[in-house]
């Protein structure tokens, strides 16, 4: 195997293994190079299986490559090298080496042939990203990163146990066309992965991990977080689920759910994350339908959504990176002091809301199209009713509540040059995928025989997005939209971290007024227990103790004996 | 660059009211070309006037309302999480509770 | 009945007298000399099984007819030998555990070690 | 030359021994050694190399052909084990050179190094014998040598645990010769071969039963099982490290050895199946010394011996894998093997590392010690996730080989076991781990000149912990050759 064949995962190990060792100039090079380097190679690959190797006796395929994943390659590369120049003047090893990590852990999963590899990086996935969230160094995002863990290994075990049962009865490693029409054990393990998938999809009711952790991370570790797990978890779904029903009602109740939640929500970190959910929403639909162009339009969205969505983190990241504030209670009239960063947002404003000539609208479209060929009159409306909503959130709400509204008196001024670098080069990706889509589509896995710029499509557009936006203006003008509140909303994480607490409190409380006695027999127990074992197993233990030799040997002959006896009767 | 000191552009209610009413103007010529422009449709609800427009705005509104209705439900004070009576003061012995070895479960 | 398996009794007699002696005496001198006991009762029980009833010393001789097994007692001279040198090392290391702790018996080196 | 090597391998370091003394200046003696020791390991190899090639080597000594003479037999088994053992000394000694003349006074390094290679033969001449009364002579000769070896160490405590180990250990050989005795009256023969074919006919006899009772009693008193380790921790603390880290590698796997040798391979499965419950108690010792000797090491403060009490917790492992009584069980117990001499080298390396920096293995005075010896510690950190079976080295590999092999059976509460057992190792290596990464250094500053371990000593250590791991993840090697020698013995082709 030759350098240009390594899978891309190595390259990003390898680098965050070398940054440790560089300083300054040389770590900021090795960071910018990496991704340009194992981009470059992943561009001259052909496709097909490039390494196998055999481990306790399962052959693994880590990497596999074909016209889905090298799309998911290319965009991975991109965010990746975006996100780090974004972050270029971050002297923090922990989120440098992490964020290396997470992007190469990201590579890995796409580029896995196999069912274990992928449960590796699944895991890796998990394990690196909660670095990022770590590395805000607050209690807070402690807390909410432990419980972003403990959600994300859950589903790697899920996987892990889905795996090994579908591994079991269908005897195949490969990582392929999975479904949910297996019955028996299979139907049992293709259940589990599916389930495992969701949770790193943000399915609803599992998608509170996602809205807790990625507003915690710093400014800029939330950019690589919102690249990765949710767009490898929308790969396996295309890869191991395209077609399936179902998803075409949860991505349709994901459109719309968050919007709701974005459009109370204080935190505009946190609204970004609830329109990220809406946004996989699209996605899902369009793996659900399954039809060509319904699974091309998922991927291209997929595609575009990283891009701009990771543009909008990027100016709110430099909002909150410039003012130390990222409440829309305590934001207004920033335009005055960050003009570039508005527009800048603005872009992705206009990306995330699919305006014509805009990213957005050239993948969305396909996905709304498919749902209307295929008849999923129902599904049609509730995505153009997300498409409105994602517009009045995203497009809206962010960049009104946090560059114009009322003037918060604060006073900043640009980003870092190198943040600037990286929004515009979003900016620029978002314009030109909106001019050109041919350039994601003949990325593409299935042929596309689609146009976005007909009369009709832009016109209806148009107009949906002009009135929900007349909407905004009327409610404001008539004080009838909800003001900014610095305020927590209640959403499904309220069961573990509220309820489940409470719940336990409650027992434990029982516990407490009516059987103390209980808890001191058990506390005994467990003393003496420990007790106990220390004095058999404490250094001056009867076990550990140094015996004489004569009670060794006094033992050793009643083993004999023992011995003796067991084997004549 | 702005000198950050002097009013902003949307600073004053004249420029605003002027951008708005380009929005209108917009807004309005939009609905006009529904009728204009001849276009292919696949679901029939597509093929009534304004039904684009109309959909948009009624969504949005429908929107925020009841998002104003969930917050009435939903809305918890901005440190709702953080103040919990610490499970660990309920499952250790208040006598001895620093000596206790139960796990904060709430963590 | 009994005294014809005379030579397994003393063996066995033997064996216990040993391992007898290691577990009861705390002396490391009188461990050594218990092990040897030990030792002696399985070689002893070797000899004995070679011997042949009647039977000559294995030298090669037109004269006699039956000789008794001679591979046992060569194997139980080198397990001899093998003894001798247990004993020796062990003797030397209870010299050396003498200079080091001053004393050779057990529960003295207990209590000295769990100081 | 090539029909010779079954004795050679045996006597170049029987030979070597003595010409040691004639050797002047330590390092020379060190040089000499470790040629000897080298040269076997090549013999290993190609031991290895012919016996996978053209089947089992039989070697008539002196020319008089088995059974009558003395014959050395090679078979898979046997060669596996004979590349442990010699490489293990190898590596061991490559290292151990800083480590022996700090440790051992210049007087008697000679001797030591003569006792080193007795000890060496004596192990090789067990795993090469095909007779049973050769072993028991190799036994008493890599005995006698490891007495010496462990009365050696610095503390006076070490002479008293020589002495045990000598009571005990000779007692156990004693058995062994007992039971040898036994099998001689009742089949007329000594060599194993032999004897296999030979007991069937007997088999009834109590005799018999009885030869086995005290042939497996003596070889667990060597091999440390549970309830008869009790000399191993003593003799392990306290010897010079360079003679823990060999023991621990090779004299405790010939031990092992043995076990497979006379049960599986003398008796008969058919035999040894028939002795009643005896699976199902090696299953409940065996698992029973995972946890009481996990559960002390626990509380060890002395690392030396803690990991001396993990080694009989590991053996624990392999007497499951035993008593499991199938080819996958002693696949996974062969395995084991190697693996655990692998990485209870490294750690014992890596400890004689530490005493020959510091002078001390207690608990307390490894704080900080990863500023100070950064590669030690790394090498601790990995040797001990390899102890506690994390995917990616060697010990995950052969607890999962076990772990299958008791699911094989439907014992899953076994398994299950097993894998609780592995987390009682968890946690002694973290306390190590804490201390050694977390702790504040007790030493307050870092002028009291402590530094990285000697490049010799780290690199045998590295090469140990690298083959930890590349042997974790590229498992042919030693899982075929396992494979090879669990359906060999078990096949009963001798």
């Amino acid at each position: 195997m030759w350098i240009a064949e390594l899978p891309s995962f190595i390259y990003f190990y390898l680098g965050a293994l070398l940054l440790p060792l560089l300083r300054g100039w040389g770590r900021n090079l090795v960071l910018l190079a990496i991704p340009l380097v194992s981009g470059f190679f992943l561009w001259q690959l052909p496709e097909g299986e490039h390494w196998q190797v055999t481990l306790l006796g399962f052959e693994l395929t880590p990497f596999y490559t074909d016209r889905l994943s090298v799309l998911f390659g290319y965009v991975f590369h991109i965010a990746a090298f975006i996100a780090i120049v974004y972050a270029l003047h971050v002297r923090d090893l922990l989120q440098q080496v992490a964020s290396l990590m997470y992007a190469g852990s990201a590579l890995g999963a796409v580029f896995s042939g196999d069912l274990i590899s992928l449960f590796v990086f699944w895991e890796m996935l998990a394990v690196t990203s909660v670095f990022l969230v770590f590395a805000r160094r607050t209690e807070r995002a402690y807390r909410s990163g432990m419980r972003y863990l403990m959600i994300q290994v859950m589903s790697g075990l899920l996987l892990l146990v889905g795996v090994i049962l579908y591994v079991q009865a269908s005897g195949s490693l490969r990582f392929d066309f999975i479904g949910l029409e297996h019955v028996g054990t299979a139907g049992l393990a293709s259940w589990l992965i599916f389930i495992a998938i969701g949770i790193k999809c943000a399915f609803p009711f599992l998608h509170t991990w996602l809205t807790d952790a990625y507003p915690e991370s710093t400014p800029t570790g939330t950019i690589f977080l919102s690249a990765f797990t949710t767009k490898v978890a929308v790969y396996a779904l295309a890869r191991g689920y395209p077609g399936t029903e179902l998803l075409i009602y949860i991505g349709a109740v994901m459109t719309c759910f968050p919007i709701f939640y974005a459009v109370i929500e204080n935190d505009l970190r946190r609204v970004l994350a609830y329109s990220l959910i809406n946004q996989v929403g699209f996605m899902v639909v369009g793996i659900g339908i399954g039809t060509a162009l319904a699974v091309n339009g998922a991927v291209a969205h997929a595609f575009n959504d990283v891009i701009f969505k990771g543009l909008l983190f990027m100016s709110m990241g430099a909002v909150l990176h410039m003012t130390g504030k990222i409440n829309g209670s305590e934001l207004g009239g920033l335009y005055k002091s960050m003009p570039k960063t508005t527009i800048l947002c603005i872009v992705g404003a206009a990306s995330i809301s699919a305006f014509p000539l805009f990213s957005g609208f050239v993948s969305k479209s396909m996905v709304m199209t498919a749902a209307l060929n295929n008849g999923y009159n129902v599904i049609w409306l509730m995505l153009l009713f997300a498409s409105a909503g994602v517009f009045h959130h995203a497009g809206i709400k962010i960049p009104y509540f946090a560059f114009f509204a009322h003037d918060s008196g604060i006073r900043t001024s640009e980003p870092p040059t190198n943040m600037l670098i990286a929004m515009t080069i979003a900016a620029v990706l978002c314009v030109a995928i909106g001019v050109y889509p041919e350039m994601v589509y003949s990325l593409l896995p299935h042929d596309v025989d689609y146009t976005p710029y007909d009369t009709t499509h832009v016109l209806a557009q148009l107009q949906l997005l002009f009135f929900s936006a007349l909407a905004f203006v009327w409610l404001n003008q008539r004080g009838l939209y909800p003001p900014e509140l610095p305020s927590v909303n209640l959403d499904v994480e309220w069961f573990y971290r509220r309820l489940l607490p409470r719940l336990f409190e409650f027992i434990m409380g029982l516990f407490w007024s009516l059987n103390e006695v209980l808890r001191q027999t058990i506390k005994r127990f467990l003393s003496a227990l420990g007790n106990h074992i220390h004095t058999h197993s404490g250094p001056q233990g009867i076990l550990a103790k140094t015996w004489p030799t004569g009670r060794v040997v006094f033992w050793v002959a009643m083993i004999l004996a023992a011995f003796l006896i067991l084997s004549l009767y | 660059m702005m000198n950050s000191d002097s009013p902003g552009f949307f600073d004053k209610p004249a420029n605003v009211k002027r951008v708005l009413r380009v929005f209108y103007a917009c807004c309005a010529l939009l609905l006009i070309m529904d009728v204009v422009i001849h276009r292919h449709v696949v679901h029939p609800w597509e093929t009534l006037i304004g039904f684009y427009p109309l959909y948009g705005f009624l969504g949005c509104v429908v929107l925020v309302l009841l998002a104003k209705v969930m917050r009435k439900v939903l809305m918890r004070d901005e440190d709702f999480y953080d103040h919990q009576p610490r499970v660990v003061d309920l499952v250790t012995d208040k006598k001895d509770g620093a000596e206790s070895e139960a796990s904060d479960v709430d963590r | 009945m009994i005294l014809d398996l005379f030579n397994y009794w003393i063996v066995v007699i033997l064996m216990m007298v040993g391992l007898f002696i290691i577990v009861a005496r705390g002396n490391l001198v009188k461990k050594i000399i218990g092990l040897n006991i030990f030792q002696t009762s399985v070689f002893v029980f070797y000899i004995s099984v070679g011997k042949v009833q009647g039977g000559s010393a294995p030298i090669l001789s037109d004269s006699i007819e039956v000789y008794s097994n001679p591979l046992p007692h060569v194997l139980i001279l080198t397990a001899i030998v093998v003894g001798v040198a247990t004993t020796a090392l062990g003797l030397a290391l209870v010299i050396r555990i003498k200079e080091a702790y001053g004393s050779v018996e057990e529960d003295e080196l207990q209590v000295i070690d769990n100081q | 030359m090539l029909i010779h090597l079954p004795i050679l391998q045996v006597i170049i370091p029987l030979l070597g021994a003595p010409l040691c003394l004639m050797v002047k200046g330590s390092r020379f003696v060190w040089g000499f050694t470790l040629l000897v020791s080298l040269l076997a390991s090549m013999i290993s190899v190609a031991l290895l190399w012919q016996v996978e090639a053209n089947g089992t080597l039989s070697y008539a000594l002196g020319g008089w052909q088995a059974p009558i003479g003395i014959e050395y037999r090679i078979d898979i088994l046997s060669a596996y084990l004979l590349l442990i053992v010699s490489c293990m000394s190898t590596i061991v000694l490559l290292g151990g050179y800083r480590s022996i003349e700090k440790e051992i006074p210049v007087s008697n390094q000679s001797y030591f190094y003569v006792a080193y290679l007795l000890c060496l033969a004596g192990l090789l001449g067990i795993v090469a014998a095909g007779d049973a009364f050769n072993v028991f002579v190799f036994l008493e000769i890599s005995s006698l040598a490891s007495y010496i070896l462990i009365g050696l160490g610095k503390d006076r405590r070490a002479l008293w645990a020589s002495f045990q180990y000598l009571i005990v250990g000779t007692i156990g050989a004693t058995f062994i010769l007992i039971g040898v005795g036994y099998l001689y009256i009742m089949t007329g023969t000594l060599n194993m071969v032999d004897l296999a074919q030979r007991i069937p006919s007997v088999s009834e006899s109590t005799t018999v039963l009885v030869a086995f009772a005290f042939l497996i009693v003596g070889v667990c008193l060597k091999l440390a099982m549970f309830p008869l380790h009790v000399w191993l921790p003593n003799a392990y603390a306290f010897a010079p490290s360079i003679v823990t880290a060999f023991l621990a590698a090779s004299a405790t796997k010939v031990a092992v050895y043995l076990l497979f040798r006379f049960s599986f391979g003398v008796f008969g499965i058919e035999l040894t199946e028939s002795i009643l419950p005896l699976h199902e108690v090696f299953i409940g010792l065996g698992l029973a010394g995972v946890f009481a000797a996990s559960l002390v090491a626990v509380f060890q403060q002395n690392i030396k011996r803690l990991f001396a009490y993990s080694s009989v917790a590991q053996i624990g492992y392999m007497i499951v894998g035993y008593g499991l009584d199938s080819v996958a069980g002693s696949m996974a117990s062969l395995l084991h093997l190697f693996n655990h001499a692998l990485m209870k080298a490294s750690l014992f390396m890596a400890l004689a590392a530490v005493v020959y920096r510091l002078g001390s293995v207690q608990l307390k005075d490894l704080a900080g010690l990863a500023s100070v010896m950064p590669w030690t510690a790394a090498a601790i950190v990995i040797g001990g996730l390899s102890l506690v079976g994390v995917p990616l080295t060697v010990g995950f590999v052969s607890k999962w080989y076990l772990v299958l092999a008791a699911l094989e059976q439907d014992l899953w509460w076994v398994a299950l076991l097993l894998v609780v057992g592995s987390l009682l190792a968890i946690v002694y290596v973290w306390r190590i781990v804490e201390q050694m990464y977390f702790a504040p250094s007790t030493s307050g500053d870092q002028s009291d000149g402590t530094r990285e371990a000697p490049i010799g000593l780290l690199t045998a250590l590295w090469i140990l912990v690298i083959a930890n791991i590349y042997f974790g993840i590229d498992t042919r090697l030693p899982v075929g050759v396992a494979e090879l020698a669990a359906e060999h013995i078990f096949g009963g082709r001798l």
